[in-house]
């Protein structure tokens, strides 16, 4: 176990430098800059004077080399550096946004596999069945929406039609307000983790042992119990790791549609109005957050398989 | 009569997120909402009477060479903290505003000030023209012949208490002299503010919270208006058509007249566009009232010249371009374009000035010979184009009120490119209209000269012109005593605001 | 005595295997210090249990992996750590031992035997023509076939299109890995059969790898038995199966079901437990834990390969003792 | 479901998806941007506009028509351009192994770790809106499951007997993986093209979304159901047939990937009979 | 004459494929009596391990049993309710598979699989279901069975495995073993050690063996009785010492001189080897009439076109050949 985190960790390590030296990178060639990006609502005119002046202090003006040697330094003791717009630091800004943004990713999470390795399940089991084509056309479905408009139609539905949830917000953080957008962020991974599910459990059914269990004299649901399901959980497992690491990142459109207050709609904010540090800090977090997922994913392998933990 | 209690629940609408909670560290209308309720300028924006009146003081009196103003301030504001506001904060918030190292946007009015300059080039530690009679009067003296109200009076001139302020973390604790104060704020979503008991106004605020969603999205906020979740909503024109045909809705629409003049401007450095009839062929070419009508669903005012509706000095006798591509075609012909020419045209994607719009010309000059390619762009990216001049064309949206001069100023020959001179305007007659206005005391006589200004600007045709923004605010049936703020509509005085029993909220 | 084609002295192959951070890297040692030889048109048997190394071997003398430590030499040139791929593949080639992988399922037959052709250089159309007609008939396809996809022949067809791409280059040495175990019974007699006749035809020499010592005592001139990656006994096949010195050999033979015999006679010579893994072999004498002669000078002293009798060799510290 | 159905399903809505893309210039009614005319804005969907039209009073069928081809145009290039990349890296990682995997692998690592949609954000950001920085920004951030196939595939083929065979024979390394690893690997790099191409779509719907979409005025479904989602409670058509124009494309791909999977991934198969 | 422990009389097994049913086995009869081992041989793909799984009950789509039947002890079992045939399997018939690599749960520790058999049939608490999978583990001769039962399969070598999947075959003492190739992927010194060890414990608890392989050598060497199979059908069914002295239809013959048998050449030489013309039929295109025809030195017209009946030998075996020599 230890030696699975040690090893995880050495491998993460390169590929957090890399991805802060991207990040920066990329953002340095941006077109525009944060000045102008006050007047994002096209509302505000800006004195060119000043805007000098801020290049210089915040060392906008100097060799891009210079810069990126001062960001690594920061970057490398967790100073993410002060946000242009608010002028707080981005460490700040990204913990405001962190509590709501986890809420929103595990709950998307828990939704699609709540609802996705079930269905999966149950597909597999009743392969060729009305149930298996009709839960696999909706998983396929799932995943060929666009995010942005299934969360209006959510909305349409639940807020306006039927006025069983609130249309938008963050309210008090609660579940009222957290349902529809974990459903419009938790859709798509619902439906591959289905897919994956269904997949796995057909394979394992076909697995040589499921017919040693059989010849043992086992029963259908003893043979699922006992042998198909936590075989199938090593193969999806995986899946949800990937989807899972990659949900806050995914979550950028949810958040802005629905007013939640999370990383991502902070990063889309942060690209328009040029917050370059804010965009680099939101960057890093989300990658964060895959890297960790997938670590803990990797440690959930060592306790269910034992081929890993020996190995 | 008023209802006391309730949530008054208002929408931000131009971003995912507030700027700063610090009122001199944003430029945003959209962060201003919030400074309406928890702020206070000295000077106000009067929408019922449309002008400027004082805010934080109860009288003015001028020197006589309009330099010197002496304000006696208002005895019964408190900030938040529950101290009584002195000339002492005046002071320190347009001193603070002035730190050069900090760049505050506010700097612009406040360099008015005598002295201002110096500290903020950090030459002196106090600006020399702001000076304390006593508690409550102060006394500024100014550089030029100008009306104070017009720079005292944007959100980001807001007067702030030096020790809060000195804290630190003001942005996430602000505290100021507005109706609500401060309760909670969660980045992205919304912000929260409760009664201020000891606001100056007798018997206001009315609401007991005050809530400023933000909701960037329209069609969301179309949904949330419609399911009841919010008490105003800004309408695009599409939802105003929907809104006004809607038997209940259309009871809650409130449009004002805003002071934006909507164009595309024309750059005299691509070789066509400095040629002057081909600027008026392209104002013939448009049939600008149809998009309007149409397009725009009647939203916005058919643009004249360039100075707005409200504006002091608009000419209402003034006759838009009209509708005629033969002449436009002829105009061509004679600038030597027979054939007509292509060009760029930068633009961004909003709905009222952008996209949309350049898609419904691009048939229009396509009939008389001028091919449009579109560049699409974000508006960061445009500001930055238009500041930089790499434009051939680019349509926006250009702030003009409510100080006529400083808009037409716009035009000035000596003003920079950067500061608002996007067309590169340079006509010395022009500039003659306009030193003189600027010299006049005479308020008829400069608005006078003034408008002869604007329709040499119409002229010119420097621009399409298009239209001047109709800023139209939804809002539910329980909420009374807004306001048709023509500055911005979206900037009311949440003091007057009250909310009946109908609210779902409370 | 002819000069050998192929000498292999002292040949070894060490895979690392593990990772850094997962226990540490450790040696394998697939092949761990082999002597052969093969003279031209001879066949060499080589027998031995799964993972003892002889795929290995084979990939050595072919170049596909380099050799810790060793020298090959083919026709008296010894290969360098950089072999020539293009001298060696003209002298050596490989038939394998799984007909379903080992043809490209995207490539015809025609393709597959004339591409070699020509990047070794024959660059006549008739003449590339007529060569893999020539060798197509010889291991008995018909000349239709040669515009069809892999997946259109039985097992057996595979093999003899196996057997033909390794001949289409003339080589003097085949080595053959497994070449019929992956076959239906009633198959393999064709596939040996052709292999032999080939064999005399064309004077090619042969190291048929097997575990099928049926195979390896019909086919072969000499035969050496390899154990966990050395070689344990070899000699002419007669000495081998008749007289065998090895405990190991021994064993082997003991525990092919002879239809006419009850393995009662001969369950004394059958080797107990578990073939030791190649990570982490056991001291002294490889076979020492399995063996029934085991005695305690066995766990500490390897036996070296040492001559029994003119051309027989053994490495045990009992080869004396008989049956 | 049987993959039969679902190949047949998929390939067919594609196909008309690639058809009407193909004949766009014939079948389009009147010119998706020229032909506006203010007088016609917003009518509903009848006989003289089937799909009706919109705020510009354009036909949004000659629309749709058009948007077919820039909405294919970007999935199928931005997955050329994704394959192309992820193979490169992935059968040379895969066959030569060493450093160059490891450095390959840590490049997967990194692309897989950064969203794509963020990474394409990005780009387009710095790039500006239009096709061709959405063809690069799209193309260039999703390689990485086709690196991780055509390295996966490269590391098992290698070992296959023709492929030792083909070393054996003398080939080099650039003519084994051209002619023996490559087109043995293309069944799932197939599979998984076809289903980046339904994830390029929607991506460029949503980059339009986000304001970053394709250079106007020529019609992308994705920008269409973008400028169309503040009408919906007004009119609805304008978001329906982009909408539908995309559900059915993507699930069309995904069908279609789906039942090239069964056909060509054997084990699949096996599975099935 | 006493019933015989199983008797599978005329079984025919369909093969649905591409919409089409074929004959995937047909005609096939055998039986087995208690304490018999009996050796069913042919090469891969003629139907040996799907006579076994319809032995079992265990046939899946698209297979099926299409007639025929199975008794045990003289009580058919093919159409018995799934319920009881579940009691059946594992209890009295019992399975040992090819492939020990893939046959266990890679993820239940061998313990758990064997003592499940027990928990199954013989209610058994958990507990002392452990106590004797550890139990069942030393039977079969596995060192330091108490170590052992945690192991999980990844950790134990081929032979290892193949003597925990007999440890489980072998739990609840059944009346037969079904042992489809249980050397075949195993060395063959460990090939030799677990052949004897399962003869060894099916003689002390009187279990009779369906031993199933291509290895004609091994089935004759271990078996009483032997049967060949080819294409679906079982040509010659001989006792075992006789089918090796006296191959009475082609195909036997065919299989006995093609196999280089060790020591033959230096009994008689080296002898090109004799052959079998022709490939294996594939499933769906078995040829009418006799099924080896194709590819039987004896041809005749009759051969192609009427199948040639189950003919009884002097001695006690059968012969499926229209030209039996
Ligand atoms: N590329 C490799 N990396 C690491 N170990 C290897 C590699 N190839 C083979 N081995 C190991 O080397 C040993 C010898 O393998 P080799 O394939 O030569 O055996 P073999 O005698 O051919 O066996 P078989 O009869 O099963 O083909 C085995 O333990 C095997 O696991
Ligand atoms: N699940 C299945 N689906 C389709 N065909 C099958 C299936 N199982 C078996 N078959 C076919 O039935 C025939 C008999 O198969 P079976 O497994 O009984 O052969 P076998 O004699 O055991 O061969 P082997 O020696 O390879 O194990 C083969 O042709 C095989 O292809
Ligand atoms: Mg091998
Ligand atoms: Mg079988």
């Amino acid at each position: 176990m230890l030696a699975v985190l040690v090893r995880r960790l050495l491998n993460v390590v390169p590929t957090i430098a890399a991805v802060v030296a991207l990040v920066f990178l990329l953002f340095s060639v941006l077109p525009g800059s944060f000045i102008s990006g006050m007047n994002e609502d096209g509302r505000t005119t800006i004195d060119p004077a000043v805007m000098e002046r801020m290049r210089k202090e915040m060392g906008l003006d100097d060799p891009l080399a210079e810069r990126f040697v001062k960001y690594l330094g920061r970057t490398a003791i967790g100073d993410l550096g002060t946000s242009f717009r608010t002028r707080e630091p981005v460490t700040k800004l990204i913990a405001d946004r962190l509590w709501p943004s986890l809420k929103l990713t595990f709950a998307a999470m828990l939704f699609a596999i709540a609802i996705g390795v079930p269905l999966g399940f149950v597909a597999a089991l009743k392969q060729g069945s009305v149930l298996d084509t009709a839960s696999m056309v909706g998983a396929i479905s799932g995943l060929s929406l666009p995010k942005f408009w299934l969360g209006l139609m959510l909305m349409y539905l639940f807020a306006l039609q039927l006025k069983w949830l609130p249309s938008f917000g963050y309210g008090d953080g609660g579940l009222r307000h957290l349902t529809l957008p974990a459903i419009a962020l938790g859709v798509s991974p619902m439906a591959l983790l289905a897919r994956t599910t269904r997949a796995a459990v057909l394979d394992v059914l076909n697995a040589d042992f499921v017919r040693t269990a059989r010849s043992k004299g086992m029963g259908e649901s003893r043979v699922v119990t006992w042998h198909v399901m936590r075989n199938a959980l090593v193969l999806v497992v995986t899946t949800i790791g990937l989807q899972f690491g990659s949900l806050m990142g995914q979550a950028v459109v949810v958040e802005k549609l629905f007013s939640w207050p999370g990383v991502g709609s902070l990063l889309v904010d942060s690209v328009f109005q040029r917050d370059i540090p804010a965009v680099q800090g939101c960057i890093l977090l989300i990658v964060f957050f895959f890297l960790a997922i997938n670590t803990l994913i990797d440690l959930a392998y060592v306790l269910i398989d034992p081929r890993i933990r020996y190995g | 009569t008023p209802r006391r209690g309730g949530t008054i629940r208002m929408t931000a609408p131009y971003g995912a997120s507030m700027g700063s909670l610090d009122p001199h560290v944003t430029p945003r209308a959209q962060d201003d909402i919030l400074g309406k309720a928890l702020h206070r300028t000295l000077f106000n924006w009067d929408s019922a009477n449309k002008k400027l009146v004082l805010e934080l003081a109860t009288s003015v009196t001028a020197s006589a060479d309009g330099l010197v103003h002496t304000f006696k301030l208002r005895d019964d504001a408190y900030f938040h903290n529950g101290r009584k506001m002195t000339a002492d904060d005046i002071i320190f918030s347009y001193t603070r505003i002035m730190d050069g190292s900090k760049g505050y946007p506010a700097a612009r009015y406040i360099r008015v000030i005598k002295g201002a300059v110096d500290v903020e080039k950090n030459q002196a530690k106090e600006i020399s023209g702001l000076r304390k009679i006593d508690d409550t009067t102060l006394e500024i003296t100014i550089t030029d012949r100008v009306d104070p109200a017009y720079y005292f009076f944007a959100g980001s001139t807001a007067i702030l208490p030096r020790e809060e302020v000195e804290k630190g973390n003001f942005a996430a604790n602000p505290v100021g002299l507005g109706p609500f104060r401060f309760k909670e704020h969660i980045p992205g979503s919304r912000v929260v503010a409760t009664r201020w008991d000891k606001f100056y106004k007798p018997g206001k605020p009315y609401a007991d919270t005050f809530v400023l969603q933000i909701m960037a999205e329209a069609a969301a906020r179309d949904l949330a208006f419609r399911s009841k979740e919010i008490d105003t909503s800004i309408l695009g024109p599409a939802q105003y058509v929907a809104y006004r045909a809607d038997p209940e809705l259309s009871k809650g629409v409130m449009e004002v007249a805003e002071m934006f003049t909507r164009a595309m401007v024309l750059n005299p450095s691509f070789k066509p566009f400095s040629d002057k009839r081909v600027r008026q062929a392209i104002n013939h070419a448009i049939d600008t009232d149809l998009i309007i009508k149409r397009l725009v669903k009647d939203k916005a005012y058919r643009a004249t010249s360039w100075l707005p509706l409200s504006s002091p000095a608009y000419d209402k006798a003034l006759k838009p371009y009209a509708f005629d591509p033969d002449k436009a075609k002829k105009l061509l012909a004679e600038a030597g374009y027979p054939d007509g020419f292509e060009f760029e045209l930068t633009t961004s994607q909003n709905e009222s000035w952008g996209l949309p719009i350049v898609e419904a010309m691009i048939p229009y000059l396509a009939r008389v010979g001028i091919k449009v390619k579109p560049k699409l762009v974000e508006v960061t990216v445009l500001t930055e184009i238009a500041m930089k001049g790499e434009h051939q064309a680019y349509i926006g949206s250009n702030l003009t009120g409510p100080d006529s001069l400083a808009t037409l100023r716009c035009f000035y020959s000596k003003t920079p490119r950067t500061a608002c001179n996007y067309s590169s305007f340079n006509n010395p007659a022009f500039d003659k209209l306009l030193d003189e206005a600027a010299q006049s005391g005479d308020m008829a006589k400069r608005n006078d000269l003034l408008r002869q200004a604007n329709l040499l600007v119409q002229d010119e045709a420097p621009v399409w012109f298009f239209n001047y923004n109709k800023a139209v605010m939804a809002y539910q049936p329980w909420i009374h005593g807004l306001q048709a703020n023509p500055t911005e509509i979206t900037h009311q005085y949440v003091e007057d605001i009250w909310i009946d029993e109908r609210s779902p909220a409370k | 005595m002819a000069d050998a084609l192929l000498e292999l002295d002292d040949l070894a192959v060490h895979y690392q295997v593990g990772s850094r951070f997962q226990g540490g890297v450790k040696a394998l040692k697939a092949v761990d210090g082999i002597t052969l030889d093969v003279k031209p048109g001879e066949c060499l048997g080589l027998v031995g249990e799964s993972g003892c190394g002889k795929s290995t071997l084979a990939l050595a003398i072919m170049g596909l992996v380099a050799p810790t430590r060793g020298v090959i030499r083919l026709e008296g040139r010894a290969l360098g750590a950089r072999p020539d791929r293009m001298e060696t593949a003209r002298t050596v080639q490989m038939v394998f031992q799984d007909p379903y992988a080992s043809l490209n399922p995207r490539q015809t037959v025609r393709r597959t035997l004339a591409d070699p052709l020509r990047l070794h250089g024959v660059g006549d159309k008739a003449e590339i023509e007529a060569r893999v007609a020539d060798m197509m008939a010889r291991v008995g396809l018909r000349p239709e076939h040669a515009d069809r996809y892999p997946h259109e022949f039985s097992g057996g067809q595979r093999q003899r299109i196996g057997i033909a791409r390794a001949l289409i280059l003339r080589p003097k040495l085949v080595i053959c890995d497994e070449p019929v175990s992956a076959l239906d019974v009633s198959i393999r007699a064709q596939i040996i059969n052709l292999l032999m006749e080939l064999k005399d035809e064309l004077g090619l020499a042969y190291i048929v790898i097997s575990h099928d010592l049926g195979v390896v005592e019909h086919v072969s001139d000499r035969v050496a038995v390899m154990y966990l990656g050395r070689i344990v006994e070899r000699g002419g096949w007669r000495e081998i199966f008749e007289n065998p010195r090895h405990p190991y050999t021994r064993a082997l033979i003991a525990a092919i079901p002879d239809p006419f015999r009850r393995s009662a006679a001969t369950a004394d010579r059958k080797a107990r437990g578990e073939i030791a893994s190649a990570l982490d072999p056991p001291p002294g004498c490889h076979f020492h834990p399995r063996c029934p002669l085991r005695a305690d000078v066995c766990a500490t002293q390897a036996p070296a390969l040492e001559p029994i009798a003119d051309g027989h060799l053994a490495a045990c510290h009992f080869r004396d003792r008989t049956g | 479901m049987k993959g039969g159905t679902s190949l047949w399903v998929g390939g067919g809505l594609v196909g008309l998806a690639v058809l009407v893309g193909v004949l766009a210039p014939w079948i389009h009614l009147t010119d998706p941007v020229l032909a506006a005319n203010l007088m016609n804005a917003e009518i509903p969907p009848g006989r003289e506009f089937p799909f009706g039209t919109d705020a510009q009073g354009r036909d949004i069928y000659s629309r749709i028509v058009h948007g077919a081809r820039i909405s294919l145009t970007v999935g199928v290039i931005s997955q050329i351009a994704n394959t192309l990349i992820g193979v490169t890296l992935g059968l040379t990682a895969g066959y030569w192994g060493g450093w160059w995997d490891d450095l390959v692998s840590g490049l997967t690592n990194l692309m897989l770790a950064i969203p794509s949609l963020i990474f394409a954000l990005a780009i387009m950001a710095i790039l500006g809106p239009g096709l061709t920085s959405l063809l690069i920004a799209l193309g260039l951030t999703s390689w990485s499951y086709s690196c991780r196939i055509a390295r996966a595939q490269a590391l098992s083929l290698k070992s296959q007997g023709y492929v030792q065979a083909a070393r054996i024979l003398g080939y080099g390394d650039l003519r084994i993986m051209f002619t023996q690893l490559l087109p043995n690997m293309l069944g799932p790099l197939i599979v998984i093209a076809t289903l980046g191409m339904g994830g390029a779509i929607l991506a460029e719907a949503t980059l339009s979304f986000l304001g970053l979409g394709i250079r106007p005025p020529y019609p992308s479904w994705g920008s269409m159901l973008s400028e169309a989602r503040d009408q919906i409670t007004t009119a609805p058509w304008l978001s329906v047939f982009p909408g539908l124009a995309i559900f059915f494309t993507v699930l069309g791909l995904n069908l279609l990937g789906d039942g090239l999977r069964d056909i060509l991934d054997p084990q699949s198969v096996a599975r099935r009979t | 004459m006493t019933t015989p422990l199983l008797e599978v009389r005329d079984l025919r097994i369909a093969l649905d494929a591409g919409g089409r049913s074929h004959d995937a086995v047909g005609n096939v009869s055998f039986s087995i009596g208690r304490g018999e081992t009996f050796g069913l041989v042919g090469e891969s793909g003629c139907g040996k391990s799907i006579t076994a799984l319809s032995i079992m009950g265990l046939l899946r789509s698209p297979l099926s049993l299409a007639g025929g039947a199975i008794a045990l002890d003289g009580r058919e079992i093919q159409d018995l309710p799934a319920a009881d045939m579940r009691r059946l399997r594992g209890k009295r018939i019992a399975m040992i598979f090819q492939e020990p690599m893939t046959a266990l749960n890679p993820l239940s520790p061998v313990g758990r699989q064997i003592a499940e058999m027990f928990v199954l049939h013989e209610r058994a608490s958990w507990k002392e279901a452990w106590e004797r999978a550890e139990d069942a583990l030393r039977q079969v001769r596995v060192p330091s069975p108490e170590r052992r039962v945690h192991d999980y399969p990844h950790q134990l070598s081929g032979g290892m495995r193949q003597r925990v999947m007999i440890a489980i075959a072998l739990a609840c003492g059944p009346d037969l073993l079904v042992a489809d190739e249980p050397t075949t992927a195993l060395d063959v010194t460990v090939q030799a050690e677990i052949v004897d060890l399962m003869a060894e414990l099916c003689a002390a608890k009187g279990t009779a063996v369906l031993m199933i392989s291509h290895d004609l050598g091994l089935v004759a060497n271990m078996c009483e009785r032997v049967a060949v199979m080819y294409a679906g059908r079982i040509v010659e069914s001989q006792a075992a010492d006789a089918i090796f002295a006296h191959p009475r239809h082609p195909y036997t013959q065919g299989l006995i001189g093609s196999l280089p048998l060790l020591s033959a050449r230096s009994r008689h030489g080296r002898q090109k080897l004799r052959e079998i013309s022709g490939v294996v039929p594939s499933i769906v295109a078995y040829p009418p009439g006799c099924r080896f025809n194709p590819r039987c030195p004896a041809m005749t017209d009759i051969c192609a076109r009427d199948v040639p009946m189950a003919e009884s030998l002097p001695d006690g075996g059968l012969v499926r050949c229209h030209h039996h020599g």
